[in-house]
């Protein structure tokens, strides 16, 4: 499963994707953002107010009990600010 | 004729009057073109804009802009729809990006743009990074921008 | 910097972009640009319109645009509005009119242009007379214009 | 006193402004209206359906009750079209 991150999501993981394969335990959006928090300083730092983050799977946006079954790219980043 | 959506996403900059001529060429069943050009804004003092560094979801931007315009299509009688948004970095006075709506008339034109607008601003994956005289950093959403967005949506 | 109102009747067509550029250049306080511009439409059968011709009350229309004018700086925070109304014979897919309004936000500019337009279609002294193959008339006033200039009337 | 015609109005009295020296007991643009209209069967035509018709008085809208004394410039045309 591919994972992008953007803006200062992007910055703080210092990374703009990689490639994970969470545990099957981990079955939603929700899930996933507790599962990559426990993988280093850098992802608790990204993710320390999980409200604030914003998820799309697949390019759409999803909300944190979306299952994450399926899902190719599933992105994580801050409310947007285009327009 | 058939309804004509363009969208781009681009660091070059953008000719307003362009956008119109081909939103307008050879057709005489438009009559009203509305424009919404979001321009960077500066300022004066150490917490004012220096530049914006826009960021986007390639992939994600086009098809978010792309559901949004089929969808005011589907709300008003629109000849034609334009979005063009620019990404990378935009100083003060440059424009960001802009929307052109298209229809026999005017109310279909101006509701569709402040629609599209509307649904840009809070749904779109853009990000805007700010440089300001004290340091940069990136630009909070407002909240007012959800709220502006909900009032087009359905029951 | 105060705010700007230009306004024009002429014959001669106008360029969008350049009223664009007019409203926002050397100002970096401007966070959006509404543009309306006003087509003329024409169609196919006897009874579609080959070319509109456009009398105005020379003195009272100025006068009258530069009222309403007035009255949007009062209601919402423009940096600017600029309008440009033609005279004289127009064919279709030519520009009839345009509104530009300018605002630090985007809602002011969208509603003072949605404003204006329906103020100017009640309220200008400008009338249109119509060449249809069929023959020439007057275009007659539609009393949805009035009820949408109506809905901005204070209590 | 000088008067304007705009559009049909002018078409159908067949010249653009005039001056006119209305009696003292036309004191209304309604009465101005009234007035006009027995000036002339192309007056008449103009103004058969008066409710239909607008009048300015020195540039501004005004309505069929409001006195002319003192205006320098009347204008009579049908509901504008323009925008």
């Amino acid at each position: 499963m591919k994972v992008l991150y953007f803006a200062w999501v992007r910055e703080r993981i210092g990374k703009a994707e990689e490639t994970i394969e969470p545990p099957v335990a981990v079955r939603t959006v929700g899930d996933l953002i507790g599962w990559l928090t426990t993988r280093g300083d850098e992802y608790a730092y990204a993710f320390e107010a999980p409200k604030v983050i914003r998820a799309a799977i697949d390019h759409t946006h999803v909300r944190p009990d979306t299952a994450i079954a399926g899902a190719r790219e599933i992105a994580f980043f801050p409310p947007m600010t285009g327009g | 004729m058939t309804a004509a959506v363009t969208i781009r996403i681009q660091t070059a900059d953008f000719d307003v009057a362009q956008e119109i001529a081909a939103l307008t060429n050879s057709r005489t069943d438009i009559g009203a073109v509305v424009t919404f050009s979001g321009i960077c804004r500066g300022g004066q003092g150490g917490d004012a804009t220096t530049a914006l560094t826009l960021e986007h979801y390639p992939g994600m931007a086009e098809a978010e802009i792309a559901r949004h315009a089929e969808e005011a299509m589907t709300r008003w009688p629109l000849t034609g729809v334009t979005i063009v948004h620019r990404v990378g970095r935009i100083v003060p006075g440059e424009n960001i990006m802009v929307v052109l709506t298209a229809s026999a008339h005017r109310q279909a034109a101006f509701q569709a743009a402040e629609f599209l607008m509307d649904y840009l601003k809070a749904h779109a994956p853009f990000w805007k990074r700010e440089e300001t005289a004290d340091g940069t950093g990136w630009i909070a959403a407002k909240t007012d921008d959800d709220e502006a967005a909900a009032r087009w949506d359905k029951d």
